[in-house]
């Protein structure tokens, strides 16, 4: 229209002038029916008409929006108006796309817009895919153009607001970047293995499986076998053996497993190592800390992946159990080695003094002590503002509630080290002569010297990481320390970096080796929404580590902490003196040399508590004439017991949807003579693995197991610890053994070990047919192949591993004579 | 209800003008969880034949040469669709008539008839206090009856229940036309089902439909729904004759016979007329479910060329049969209704439309909640400055408002959701307790309220300006 | 009001003009014992229940510890009345929920069974897909059933239609409260009918009703209308107890006795128990009509004093009586409602009521036209400033807006009337060529527009806010 707007009084255009019709006066709620005022004649269509190519979403349709829990909470204490956050919480009225929540079929769907990989089963050529991943064995997996052209695909992914690999911030709606989402395992009905965990991994550093008790350390794991020295602690601890087998051990002390963190945490190192870029899960590892005294009561067990913790909740809980793990470890090096490795890497000496600030009191305390973790404190805003312009000069009488405004940017964690190191407080004296002349006792600790590995706790409250945010760059990659051991009031001193260094030669380098950061989907006081994530340096570059999504990452969005969301929480510095240390791997090929090495245990028994010469041996011990050899071949074969059932959904059409997979646990290993020579097919480890908690099904069909077989007490078979067994496996796949078995991926998967390819020879494989798209069983190609009837009772996994060794030879054989592919077609 | 003005259209209404829906073939695709215009408001059909009903209600004739009123009712309109001055029927001149009663208001039909033989007393309407107790779902209800000289010459006047765009059966499904209706088995078992539902009525009051049961009286009111018309006027006309009958019979038969028993017996064959008639009825409308063609023949031969049940032909097949006095109505419901659960899935059906003019009249009488509902919004939203307590109040409906209609998507493109609308208002009409979040404009300052308080600020701010109304 | 003379404007409003409904119109004033069948099924006042559903139906749940959804099922809120966490029927705990359903948008009722044994595959789901096949009015529909982890443990989730503000018979008529509904023979009929209904189409296909034949899980949705719930669970949960004695069975018989007969064996005595439990429902209902001290004692003694007809004590009698493998449901139809009638009364009552629905529809046509026309107006006049034209544009509408809503007496008081906003939305909507002054708020300046122009400056706004959305 273009009406333009005229002084009053009008000009000569005239309204009309009508009657106005007799209907009403109504009131609004008056019940009349609103048709009572008639329409005009009308040749046009209706303005109240939508236009029908106009679709809506059904408002009832979408999942309702939740209002902050901290808004909320603010609301409830003031009345009217609050203040917003726009930074915070998104812009008003912001439009919230539809979400489906139908996700029936995982594979390849969308979830919160991102995108998702479908199951193994499901993806393009299926059947050769699903093969590939179920078989850690298949040659062709580490096929290098593959590799490549996932890598192609990847680079053009990261980009994209839907890939799961996005990691740029400042989404629409402060959202979380995609790479630090709280990633689910789908089950198919296949099971975990049809999940396409190489989807979330294109990198050469294994990614650790979540659903599973305690995964929440899983991120502070990677921190630590990335640090050199650390690592190799660890992992050179498992060449001495420590295999208690005492009932003490077993009974009493509830260990069956004969094991420790600290030989735990070596396996699980040895594991992560050897997968490469593949998943490993901490089953065992897991195992162990659920049992342990101290764990348990420190309250540090979560079986549900943190649903119910908030963001303080899991602070706590992360940098509680980061200084438990250490002091458990050291305790175990004690007990193990009668030595004390990691004091002197990681030990933080410290002064306590105690003094009376009244003459009255005699109290004048000194004492030292060691700790394995430096808890951050943030500084009172006094000192934070010694080195900061105070810009708001109103500002002088609430001295201790910091204020980001009031602070200057360019603060660092040199300033909050330095005041933590140091730490003063005043306490009123307790002692009874207090009552008449009051007076405080004056505390302070001190910290001595900075060790070569430093952990740092940063436990700090809401309103301080806000703090933290608001600085320009807190986190430093590295920053110097002098060690003035003459001044005991101030032994340390910090600096940011170079250029500020009086005398360079007297200062030590610290590194940032990586930290483990909390990530907070929604706001600190809900529930479930936060997970843990590490970075981490390695290589030279800089690494993500969510779980099983491993990705490298930009460092500046390492060491960008602008955002209010990402909280980092346990920090690892080395020093420059140790850093350069390059820590060697075992080498299979040279491993069995290794002169600490001790590898007995492969020929003796060592029975679980009692001994148990009597029972019926089927197996032969290996004499030291027959060592193992790098590539020597074997027969394994393991049979399970079921601790619990699998979970499923289950729909009335018999749609069925695996959510939580049975947990099998080790039962009996037997491994067999696989070299040509009188004793070839003679087993020589034949392990019944000692069980003391409740077995929910013994699956005797399948493992020959029966009840009481597992029983320290009760058992009529050559029991073991889980422990023992465990070594002799592990000493053999580091001495280069060759595994040929039907069926491998499920049983290593089950005893939790990795066992790189190039060392398994599965007959599940050799002789798998696409068409069939299921694995043929041992017992239906035993007949077809070598005409022999096996399992016609019980499984036994003697018999078991022997049949896979004889077609193993018969694939051989057929392949010798090129009628490999006649004989698998027919 | 008071009496409407009536209303003078001059034009026809443009049913499609209104809401218009898609042109044909077009496929909007819409996915489970959307909807547009047309699926959140009552379906198109339903709207446009209550519409047309409620036209043809409220239609006038501008220069009408009619009586001005004829007893109570005023504003007459013939709506007779035939044309006929005589009756096929009745064979005697007859016309129909809309018109207002001046005592309720309402729209009756009027049904005149130039009726041949001179009525002297009420004794030809001796049966139309019994048409008028009958309360059927499935018969015209009739209301008064009356002779009246408004037309110059005597008229007997029978006034009928009015029934907008009803249609004869014949009309509906036979008359060549192009919005001739389809009949299918199912509609013939539920015809049935209506006629007899009548008849039980009719039959247990010692009536006879007589004239009624015929496609040219049956009508068609609601979709699907039958009912008879006309009902009496066969009693009226066929008095004399009756009477003749009577006279006869009782000077040929002994004393005995009382005059009771005669009426009775007359009844009796009546009611057995009635049974032939449905069975014609069903016949004629069966045979519109073959081709022209193939429509002729004698009953046998066509019975066999029908594609319906052998349910149905059984029915056919008794009722064109010899229908005799031993015919028991009950039996042949028993037999071929209930036995073979066609009364049950009425009942269904019923129920289900129901159930479904329910949630379609709920949604109305929302939409009226909700129209009144925003527009006392609009009312209060701009008011000028009052005290600071009345602002701050204002300013938080201005916000809901703006939570209600202006959302944005990430782009800061504006989104127009209908669905959210609806929803939105209807929660602050039950005014539940659920929280939202509404920030300023500025997007400093927020604040948390439920659709309870917002709904109690609307009523307060509303009550103050209509107490400044009333005052 | 009175009838109004139309007005002479040269602009007549018309059209769609609200006309009396057509019949049956109901006189609702009935006194409270006067019951007809034709009132049986039509809330006494239809805005009011309207509302109190809409209200059920939207209500939420603020501070839920619930799961945030199960499956496609969110915003849960627990609807049930009894709060007891072991249901008293299937002696486990089960609870009920309402949800809305991500897929479609539409409410439903979720009953979550905390089983107690473990369910490894669909088999006991097995009845299901039969459930689901039946579309009867008078059972509530299951649309889904599966196993959740959802809650922390496997639990059973069956997905049934959502009945807002339903109520159990027992709560309906018995349990101890102000509402109770008052119970009469014709009710009884009518519920006896509609369980009947419902029974039919579950025996016919092999089911039992079981569980749900009780005055705890036969709710009442509509004005007397009730529907049998938590239809299918019994299946469910006594999968594990008939396979047990299905392998009993088995294990004792001789080879000739196959699997397929068992079940239909089984079914059988099911299908008799269902009849047991009618006459138990309908027994314990009957009670209702008697006072409370007189309730006490045994069967025969009781229905002498129960002041109902002949016929539904034979009812009552048969079906609490020898109920046995003979006894045929369609042969005591005939013999206890068709003879009597029962049936065709209940047809009456139903097409009535939908008769009275579609007439009370057709008086409130307009509603849904007003509300989008206002809601358009709503959604264009505050976006934020857009180029100078637009905001020109707006400035019109927000002085139109002012000219309907913001008017004074002479007096400065506010006038809010209704019927003005309407005309004016009226004449808006069909864009008519009167033409109006409207004063800018200052009163300044002034324009005169037409109807037409101010429409088209709306359309025009509107298009371009949804043209920017679809871009």
């Amino acid at each position: 229209s273009s009406k333009t707007f005229v002084s009053y009084p009008p000009p000569l255009d005239q309204p009309d002038t009508t009657i106005s019709p007799m209907y009403g006066p109504y009131s609004i709620d008056e019940n009349i029916p609103l048709s009572t005022v008639g329409m005009p004649f009308y040749k046009d269509q209706l303005l109240s008409g939508f236009p029908y190519e106009l679709s809506f979403t059904k408002e009832l349709a979408r999942i309702q929006t939740q209002i902050d829990p901290e808004l909320l909470i603010e609301s409830e204490k003031t009345k009217g108006f609050i203040p917003y956050d726009k930074v915070k919480y998104g812009p008003r009225n912001i439009y919230k796309r539809y979400q489906s929540l139908n996700d029936n079929k995982s594979g390849g769907s969308t979830y919160d817009g991102k995108i998702l990989p479908k199951f193994i089963s499901e993806q393009k050529n299926s059947s050769k895919s699903l093969r590939k991943t179920i078989s850690n064995s298949s040659i062709d997996s580490d096929n290098p153009i593959e590799k490549d052209k996932d890598k192609d695909k990847d680079n053009e992914d990261t980009n994209n607001n839907s890939s799961i690999f996005q990691y740029k911030p400042n989404q629409p709606g402060n959202k979380v970047p995609n790479c630090y989402s709280i990633l689910q395992i789908q089950y198919s009905k296949f099971g975990v293995r049809d999940f396409d965990f190489s989807f979330y991994n294109k990198t050469e550093y294994c990614g650790l499986e979540n659903h599973i008790d305690n995964s929440y350390i899983n991120a502070l794991l990677q921190l630590y076998r990335f640090q050199p020295e650390f690592h190799y602690l660890v992992l050179g601890n498992l060449l001495k053996e420590w295999l208690p087998n005492d009932y003490n051990t077993i009974i009493n002390n509830k260990n069956p497993q004969g094991s420790s963190i600290l030989n735990e945490l070596g396996y699980l190192f040895d594991m992560m190592e050897k997968a490469k870029g593949k998943n490993v899960n901490i089953s065992n590892f897991t195992q162990i800390l659920s049992m342990n005294e101290i764990i348990k009561s420190k309250g540090l067990i979560n079986v549900n992946e943190c649903q119910t913790l908030n963001s303080k909740d899991l602070r706590n809980l992360i940098t509680m159990f980061n200084e438990v793990l250490i002091n458990q470890l050291n305790q175990d090096f004690f007990i193990q080695t009668q030595s004390k490795p990691l004091s002197s890497l990681m030990g933080i000496p410290y002064e306590l003094e105690i003094k009376s600030s009244s003459k009255a009191c005699l109290i004048n305390e000194k004492s030292g002590g060691l700790m394995f973790n430096l808890d951050l404190i943030t500084p009172p805003s006094n000192a934070l503002n010694q080195y900061a312009v105070v810009i708001n000069n109103k500002w002088n009488n609430q001295s201790n509630i910091i204020n980001p405004n009031t602070t200057k940017k360019n603060i660092t964690i040199v300033t909050y080290l330095e005041y933590s190191v140091n730490q003063f407080r005043s306490v009123p004296c307790q002692q009874s002569h207090s009552h008449q002349f009051p007076h405080n006792l004056e505390i302070r600790k001190s910290i001595v010297s900075l060790p070569s590995l430093l952990s740092i706790n940063v436990n700090l409250s809401s309103t301080e990481f806000k703090l933290i945010n608001s600085f320009e760059q807190w986190l430093l990659p590295e920053f110097y320390v002098f060690n003035n051991n003459n001044s005991s009031n101030n032994p340390l001193s910090f600096r940011q970096n170079v250029s500020q260094l009086e005398n360079p030669k007297n200062y030590l380098k610290y590194e940032l080796v990586g930290f483990v950061c909390e990530i907070s989907h929604q706001s600190d006081s809900a529930t479930g929404f936060h997970n843990l994530v590490s970075f981490i340096k390695t290589g030279g570059e800089w690494y993500l580590f969510n779980n099983f999504l491993v990705m490298p990452i930009p460092q500046e969005e390492v060491f960008n902490l602008s955002s209010n969301w990402k909280k980092p929480v346990v920090l690892l510095y080395n020093s420059s003196d140790i850093s350069s240390n390059k820590f060697e791997y075992f080498h299979s090929e040279t491993f069995a040399k290794i002169p600490s090495l001790n590898s007995s245990i492969l020929y003796r028994d060592h029975f679980a508590g009692t001994i148990r010469e009597s029972y019926k041996k089927e197996y032969e011990l290996l004499t030291e004439q027959e060592a193992p050899e790098f590539g020597s071949i074997v027969a394994i074969d393991a049979e399970f017991v079921n601790l619990a059932p699998d979970e499923f959904e289950i729909r009335y059409t018999g749609d069925k949807k695996l959510i939580k997979p049975k947990v099998l646990s080790l039962a009996r290993l037997s491994i067999i003579r696989g070299e040509d020579g009188p004793k070839f097919g003679k087993a020589f480890i034949d392990d019944y693995i000692v069980h003391t908690n409740e077995i929910h099904d013994y699956l005797t069909n399948f493992s020959g197991i029966e009840p009481g077989d597992l029983d320290p007490i009760k058992s009529q078979k050559n029991l073991t610890t889980l422990q023992t067994t465990y070594r002799k496996l592990w000493l053999l796949l580091n001495m280069g053994i060759v595994f040929v078995g039907h069926g491998l991926y499920n049983d290593f998967r089950g005893i939790n070990i990795q066992v790189p390819s190039n060392q398994i020879r599965d007959t599940a494989e050799f002789f798998y047919k696409s068409s069939y798209k299921r694995q043929l069983s041992l017992k239906f190609l035993a007949y077809i192949l070598l005409k022999e009837k096996v399992q016609t009772g019980n499984h036994d996994s003697i018999e078991d591993a022997y049949t896979a060794l004889l077609l193993y030879r018969k694939y051989l054989d057929l392949l010798a004579q090129g009628q490999f592919e006649d004989t698998l077609s027919n | 209800g008071q009496a409407p003005p009536p209303g003078q259209s001059m034009f026809p209404l443009n049913y499609h003008l209104y809401a218009p829906g898609p042109p044909p073939r077009f496929n909007n695709n819409l996915l489970p969880y959307e909807t547009n215009a047309s699926l959140l408001f009552i379906p198109e059909d339903l709207r446009e034949s209550t519409q047309q009903k409620n036209e043809a209600t409220l239609q006038t004739l501008p220069h009408s040469t009619l009586p001005d009123h004829i007893g109570v009712y005023h504003s007459l309109v013939p709506i007779d669709k035939t044309y006929e001055p005589t009756s096929k029927i009745w064979h005697i001149p007859s016309s129909i008539y809309k018109a207002f009663s001046n005592a309720d208001g309402n729209p009756y039909a009027l049904r005149r008839i130039d009726h041949q033989f001179p009525i002297i007393n009420e004794l030809p309407f001796k049966n139309i206090k019994k048409w008028r107790s009958i309360k059927n779902p499935n018969i015209v209800q009739i209301r008064d009856a009356f002779t009246s000289m408004a037309f110059g010459r005597s008229t007997i006047i029978l006034v009928y229940d009015f029934y907008p765009n009803s249609n004869t059966l014949l009309d509906h499904h036979k008359r060549n036309g192009t919005r001739n209706k389809v009949v299918t088995e199912e509609i013939l078992w539920s015809y049935l089902i209506q006629i007899i539902n009548a008849l039980n009525d009719i039959h247990e009051r010692g009536l006879a439909a007589r004239s009624s049961l015929n496609l040219n009286k049956i009508i068609v009111t609601n979709k699907n729904r039958i009912r008879l018309s006309s009902c009496g006027i066969s009693d009226i006309l066929g008095y004399e004759e009756e009477e003749k009958q009577q006279q006869q019979q009782q000077n040929q038969e002994d004393e005995t016979m009382t005059d009771e028993n005669s009426t009775i017996n007359n009844i009796r064959q009546l009611q057995i007329e009635d049974i032939k008639n449905l069975g014609k009825v069903l016949y004629e409308l069966s045979l519109l479910t073959l081709p022209m063609n193939l429509r002729y023949g004698d009953f046998n031969s066509i019975i066999k060329k029908l594609g319906l049940s052998e349910d149905f032909l059984a029915v056919l097949r008794i009722l064109n049969g010899e229908v005799t006095e031993e015919f028991s109505l009950g039996k042949f419901n028993e037999r071929y209704l209930l036995q073979n659960n066609k009364l049950f899935s009425i009942i269904n059906g019923l129920q289900d439309s129901s159930d479904y003019l329910e949630s379609q009249l709920s949604t109305e009488l929302e939409n009226s909640r909700l129209f009144r509902l925003i527009t006392k919004i609009n009312y209060i939203i701009d008011q000028p400055d009052s005290n600071p307590e009345v602002n701050n109040n204002r300013y938080i409906i201005k916000l809901f408002r703006d939570f209600i209609f202006y959302q944005y998507d990430e782009f800061g493109k504006p989104i127009v959701e209908l669905s959210r609308v609806v929803i939105n208002l209807n929660k602050l009409d039950a005014g539940i307790d659920e929280k939202i979040l509404l920030v300023s404009r500025d997007e400093q300052s927020c604040i948390i309220v439920s659709y309870k308080e917002i709904r109690d600020i609307i009523d307060s701010l509303f009550r103050n300006l209509t107490s400044q109304y009333y005052k």
